[in-house]
């Protein structure tokens, strides 16, 4: 045969190919490595002084505890004044960002022209990329003096400003992942549909939500867990009061907010008071964990059928 | 039959249009807040606006005060961090989704990706304290800073990137190794080519979550206050979301107005880099 | 074009039917005409219209965005474009099955069967396990599914889940039933029990069905429309159709000299 | 980088207090328009985290809104770490209520240690004197890991730490006065720099008597909610040029710029004083 | 099974080769060789494993996951599954085209042609533009392309993809052609035109075309394999094949009974 081809042919047992192949390959294996030693080093970060601070409180005590004070007399390390809190704002945030973000992506997807979704998607898109340091003071100057005028009790530093705030952050996040799980569903679905005589709004809830259900809820999950971990929000909105409370509108703290609080603080380092934000990270971390490890599940779950 | 078959009862064309009216409002709910956030930056922030603004390092008037450090702190954090968490990121897609399979190691590593991706980044704060200013002693500088934040956004950048590697049709790979292609080599000619729109997207996606974050560069100690610009890797830095933060608390209402000012620098920037990624997407999906 | 003269038992009529996507005019002046209880096939290379056409008989064609009609289609003499007209109610007696099955995913066997059914409120006044039987059973599925109708329908066959969405379209009791290349993705053996239920469906429906298989239609159909670039070259009785073409390009098509 | 202004060039590291820091920020930002090769960075670790870098020799300088702990001052002698404290300013705490209260103008520091003790009764304006009306208290103060609550709680309650702890707390004074401005039973103490911020917005209460004002502050009248300011300096870095310029130029400036950020600056000669402590170059 | 005595000239033979994707068998020991100048034609119903049979030519089979093969496959006598053979040198001699067009979308029509010597290295080595315009030459594409060298190869038609995917294949100078379905997405004047290429082709390769169009078979092979559920019911002449079928199901398939 021609030329190039016996040169080809040549080539073809070349011991560089190979050995450039399993290189490369060496090289992708090793710097697939960084998230697995990401999670050992945030695992060591957290847990070395952690495990220091459980010499001192006893770890039933700190995870039974109602009264977190650490920074007052006397100190008593109930983490759960702290917990409350947490979720007592993502629980909030939740209930903003699911719906009017379902609603959203609904929209986007289902009923928009296209012409419309590209101009409105990015659009929201923006509102992710706000730092959260402008929803604080929006939730502190903006949203609490209206639920002051609604709920004259509140406190100006409360939990609903926080979490309505945490949540309108977390409005894109759930429009524009379900929005992308939504229009992944295929065409022939919401054909099938049609042709059965369902109208829009039928074809949205029964088909078109139910089959984009595991992207639907992983875009819940990113927010809850944005939700759960959001700092200067809560820093700025919420107050620094720990108290185990589910009145949305008295002044909390966040396991995230002390921990800012207390980086930014008085405290002298190595101080078993300084330690306390370890074992509340390693809380944060640990519910963060859970909680994902849960959504795995589902969202495997309700993929598989 | 026939009347059965007579079409959508009323309430089922009542449910359906309530349905639409609750979604319409939710789209008009999520804009309204967008619209009413930006409005308040504008009308805060856009007096301070000026190119002396731009120019100036901080201080203690607010008339003088100036962004020049952060500015320059954000652009050095921000290349640093694309730096690390790009190339690894990628890399870490590729392998997933060219490389694994199915196989236990693949499976370990994506359980890790999406847990990390669920970490508060504050908790990404204690890691780079630990890790980076600590152990490493690279103290509070902008290599510190970006190695932080490219820890907390390479999550995003893998996924996206799996995502559009995902995508590319069998049909091309298969094309790619029919003509002699080593895998390789159809994963660089054929399979990153095509993919490159998504990874983009993926990659400033992240970009802008890093370019906002504050807890974490809290955490590692970076409230500070800066007036010259980065001068390497191991300079001390201050960045726009720490420039905010450290003004907002304070006293003077000239300090609300330069911060909301920063506010709307960092969602130019931002609004800059996704112009940017939709200018390649467009310009790579026409092919 | 020959053959429009069976107007008489039409059950579906089309008259000067054209349709566009966005700018792109895909069919071009169609007339013609469905009887009850006879097949009607469609038959033609690729792209050149029959989908879109079929679609345009129950408005699906519409559900796609910058698509549009022109022209008109008479369900028992009724115009099922008149304003007045619930394109929802007539894509229930206008059934319609595609060439890719597609049973809903998160359902099960049975509720895909009645999804119709229950999408309309109509659940609640029958009797839908009998419904689903005579359905599947309709659908020649009954035996092999009815002892797991709570799975899911996706976990059946290629063929069974084409029975699965035939059944489906039967429980809402359409009048005509639609086929888009129902047996394109299924191998011969469920080629074969499809057309048998199909031979089975037509003794009380109206159905058509396009095919790209030129054996398939002069097997199953009494009428064969042959369509070219959006023009419905040749229609009339499959028999003369594929004996004596009137058209050049019929008798190209259909002896393979393309397509 | 050889440095204009002076030709001085180096890298000054300061850490420490957030109170503090408005009168570093403000010396750091004169003292580098005239040396631009001296690199400052001021930090915000709050005075114990300060003290922690400070002891180990990572910074140079530490902003103090205490003195330094005995626990603090072992760990810097474990390091080898010798340092000079410098008296810089006075912070006077201030108790304010929201203008619209008729009422409080003065409080005593028993009837402040009344609301603010630990296990305080205290829930109406009532419990406090008889004549005043009975209406709810809101209470706010910063947040417990800040030193203006060490200070005050060891001032009022007579021991550090000690303190109710139903009162709305934040880190950040800013929204204290917020807190205090929405609310027309509100309460609170800040620093006094916040208040000569928003004067229009707030009533600034006399405590056993006495005004809070720049001479009150200064002379001590003002008992006991004024308290000294510090900076810790490395003699170590003190040998080195550009430190040695800077807290120079800190002493000599502190008169005027502390005034500017709204802390009370020491009397003139005490400057002087400080400076001729400094070890000679 | 009948036919099998072409080994004589045959550029590739099949010796007992089964496959499996997974546990699923897909083909059951096949035997046939591959005659060098001569179109075979591949036909069958969907499913039977026509593309599983030709993708185990080039070890395209493999590339699936999950997918293996049992059996021997000699080009020019050597056993291309041979350990110390290289897959990819298989590839570049074995050439293929899909049903599909795939042109690179990223790529101009230019960097298409070559992508094949791109990617081996060879593309420093030679003359690029010469190449180019051979291959587009022997695809019957340049004179409609040669102005727009520069432009993605996407922006063409369905048939001229598919032109210039073969130009893509003939660049690396293969030695065997397979085709799986080329023309099956094509209109009937691209389809005219690749038949018209095939035959230029066939010149100087050893070509291997699966087609659905049983017309197409018999128009333009030699030598026809008939495949039913993997197995290779009869292989053999084409003429002889299509006249007088010796199998009953080869009879029944070309006459249009089942498919
Ligand atoms: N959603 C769409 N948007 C724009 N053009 C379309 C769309 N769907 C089909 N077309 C175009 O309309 C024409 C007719 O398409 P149609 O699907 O009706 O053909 P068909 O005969 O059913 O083909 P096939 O046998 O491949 O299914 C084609 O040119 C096609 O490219
Ligand atoms: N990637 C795969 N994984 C598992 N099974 C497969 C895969 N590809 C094909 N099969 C199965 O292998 C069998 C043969 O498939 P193949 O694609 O070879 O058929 P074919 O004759 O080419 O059909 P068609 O005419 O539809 O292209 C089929 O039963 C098919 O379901
Ligand atoms: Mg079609
Ligand atoms: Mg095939």
């Amino acid at each position: 045969m021609s030329k190039i081809n016996a040169l080809s042919r040549k080539s073809k047992h070349g011991p560089k190919r190979r050995w450039g192949e399993s290189a490369i390959h060496a090289l992708l294996f090793l710097l697939s490595m960084v998230p697995i030693i990401t999670t050992f080093g945030i695992i060591y970060a957290l847990f070395a002084e952690t495990f220091l601070f459980f010499q001192e409180v006893s770890i039933i005590k700190f995870l039974t505890g109602t009264v977190w004070s650490p920074l007052l007399v006397p100190k008593q390390f109930g983490i759960l004044p702290l917990v409350a809190g947490t979720l007592l704002v993502t629980a909030g945030a939740i209930l903003i960002a699911v719906p009017i973000g379902l609603g959203s992506a609904i929209f986007l997807s289902e009923y928009a022209s296209p012409r419309t979704r590209r101009i409105i998607k990015p659009l929201i898109e923006i509102l992710a990329g706000i730092p959260t340091v402008v929803y604080g003071y929006m939730a502190l100057l903006f949203i609490s003096p209206l639920i002051q005028k609604v709920f004259p009790q509140a406190n100006i530093f409360n939990a609903a400003a926080a979490a309505i705030a945490v949540g309108v952050m977390t409005v894109p996040m759930v429009a524009s992942l379900s929005e992308d799980a939504m229009s992944a569903v295929p065409a022939g679905l919401r054909e099938a549909a049609y042709a059965l005589g369902a109208n829009r709004a039928e074809v949205a809830t029964r088909v078109v939500v139910p089959a984009a259900a595991s992207g639907i809820v992983a875009s819940f999950v990113l927010a809850l867990s944005r939700a759960i971990g959001e700092t200067m929000i809560v820093m700025l909105a919420a107050g620094a009061t720990p108290r185990l409370t589910a009145n949305p509108l008295e002044s909390i703290q966040t396991i995230t907010a002390y921990i800012v609080q207390v980086s930014l603080g008085e405290t002298p380092w190595g101080s078993m008071e300084y330690k306390t934000i370890f074992a509340a990270g390693s809380v944060l971390f640990i519910m963060t964990m859970i909680m994902n490890l849960v959504a795995t599940r589902i969202t495997r779950k309700s993929r598989r059928i | 039959m026939m009347d059965q078959a007579k079409g959508q009862s009323r309430a089922r064309k009542i449910k359906a249009r309530l349905f639409y009216l609750a979604c319409l409002s939710a789209i008009i709910i999520s804009l309204g807040a967008l619209a009413v956030l930006l409005t308040d930056m504008f009308i805060r922030g856009f007096g301070s606006l000026s190119l002396s603004f731009l120019t100036s390092f901080p201080s203690r008037f607010p008339a003088k005060a100036g962004i020049k450090s952060a500015i320059f702190g954000t652009i050095w954090m921000m290349s640093l961090t694309a730096l690390f968490c790009i190339p690894i990121g990628i890399s870490t897609a590729i392998f997933l989704e060219e490389y694994t399979g199915n196989s236990r190691l693949a499976a370990f590593i994506k359980i890790n990706i999406s847990n990390l991706a669920g970490v508060p980044s504050i908790v990404y704060g204690f890691l780079g304290l630990a890790v980076f200013v600590r152990a490493l002693s690279f103290n509070r500088s902008v290599l510190s800073g970006s190695l932080t934040l490219a820890l907390l956004v390479m999550p995003i950048v893998i996924v996206s990137s799996q995502e559009a590697i995902r995508v590319v049709p069998r049909a091309l790979r298969e094309a790619s190794y029919a003509l002699g292609g080593t895998r390789w080599q159809t994963i660089r000619r054929v399979v990153l080519p095509s993919s490159f729109p998504g990874i983009v997207t993926g990659v400033i996606l992240a970009l802008s979550r890093a370019i906002g974050e504050t807890a974490p560069l809290i955490m590692i100690g970076a409230l500070t206050f800066i007036a010259f610009v980065p001068d390497g890797p191991f300079s001390e830095f201050t960045a726009l979301p720490i420039q905010i933060f450290n003004w907002v608390p304070r006293p003077q209402a000239g300090f609300h107005q330069v911060a909301a000012a920063g506010v709307l620098v960092l969602l130019g920037i931002i609004f800059f880099m996704n112009g940017i990624a939709s200018i390649i997407r467009n310009r790579f999906e026409r092919h | 074009m020959k053959g429009t003269d069976v107007t008489e038992q039409a059950r579906v009529s089309i008259k000067n039917l054209s349709a566009w996507f966005g700018e792109h005019q895909v069919l071009f002046d169609i007339n013609a005409s469905i009887r009850d209880k006879w097949v009607t096939a469609i038959i033609g290379p690729s792209g050149c219209g029959k989908s879109t056409f079929i679609r345009c008989l129950n408005r699906m064609h519409e559900t796609v965005p910058g698509a549009r009609m022109k022209g008109r289609v008479l369900l028992d003499d009724e115009d099922i474009y008149k304003s007045s007209v619930d394109p929802v109610s007539i894509r229930r007696r206008i059934g319609m099955v595609f060439q890719k099955p597609n049973p809903f995913p998160t359902m099960s066997i049975f509720d895909n069967v009645v999804a119709g059914l229950r999408l309309s409120g109509q659940a609640r006044r029958v009797n839908l396990n009998e419904i689903v039987e005579r359905c599947l059973k309709q659908a020649a599925l009954w035996s092999q599914v009815k002892d797991r109708l709570k799975e899911p329908g996706a976990g059946l066959s290629g063929g069974q889940q084409q029975r699965l969405c035939i059944a489906r379209a039967l429980a809402v009791e359409p009048e005509v039933l639609l086929m888009d290349e129902p047996c394109s993705a299924l191998d011969p053996a469920a080629t074969q029990r499809i057309e048998d239920l199909i031979f089975e469906l037509k003794k009380n429906y109206a159905i058509v069905i396009v095919t790209h298989n030129m054996q398939q239609a002069s097997r199953i159909s009494e009428h064969t429309g042959f369509f070219l670039n959006g023009e419905l070259v040749e229609f009339g009785e499959t028999s003369q159709i594929f004996t004596t073409p009137g058209d050049k390009r019929t008798e190209d098509y259909i002896t393979g000299r393309f397509g | 980088n050889a440095g204009d202004g002076k030709g001085l060039s180096g890298q000054v590291k300061i850490d420490g207090s957030s109170t503090v820091y408005p009168i570093t920020e403000a010396v750091s930002e004169e003292f580098q328009n005239e040396n631009r090769g001296v690199h400052v960075t001021v930090g915000l670790s709050g005075t114990g985290g300060g003290f922690k870098k400070f002891a180990t020799g990572e910074t140079d300088i530490s902003n103090a809104s205490r003195a330094m702990k005995d626990e603090e001052k072992a760990e810097a002698k474990e390091n080898g770490i010798k340092y000079l404290e410098l008296k810089v300013a006075f912070d006077g705490l201030s108790i304010l209520v929201n203008p619209d209260n008729g009422f409080v103008d003065d409080l005593t520091s028993a009837e402040l240690k009344k609301i603010w003790n630990r296990g305080s009764r205290v829930k109406t304006w009532r419990d406090i004197r008889r004549s005043w009306p009975d209406r709810r208290i809101k209470l706010f103060g910063p947040g417990t890991d800040s030193g203006t609550f060490d200070y005050f709680t060891k001032a009022i309650n007579g021991e550090e730490d000690v303190s109710r702890a139903d009162y709305t707390a934040s880190e950040d004074d800013n929204t204290l006065v917020v807190g205090v401005a929405g609310d027309k039973d509100a309460l609170g103490y800040f620093g006094y720099a916040y208040y000569m911020e928003n004067r229009d917005k707030l009533k600034i209460v006399a405590v056993n008597g006495v005004k809070p004002n720049i001479k009150t502050i200064r002379s001590g009248k003002y008992a006991p909610l004024s308290r000294p300011l510090f900076i810790y300096v490395n003699k170590k870095s003190l040998k080195r040029k550009d430190v040695r310029a800077y807290v120079e130029f800190y002493l000599k400036n502190a008169g005027e710029l502390v005034g500017e950020t709204g802390y009370v600056p020491l009397g003139p000669d005490e400057y002087e004083e400080q400076i001729d402590r400094l070890p000679k170059p």
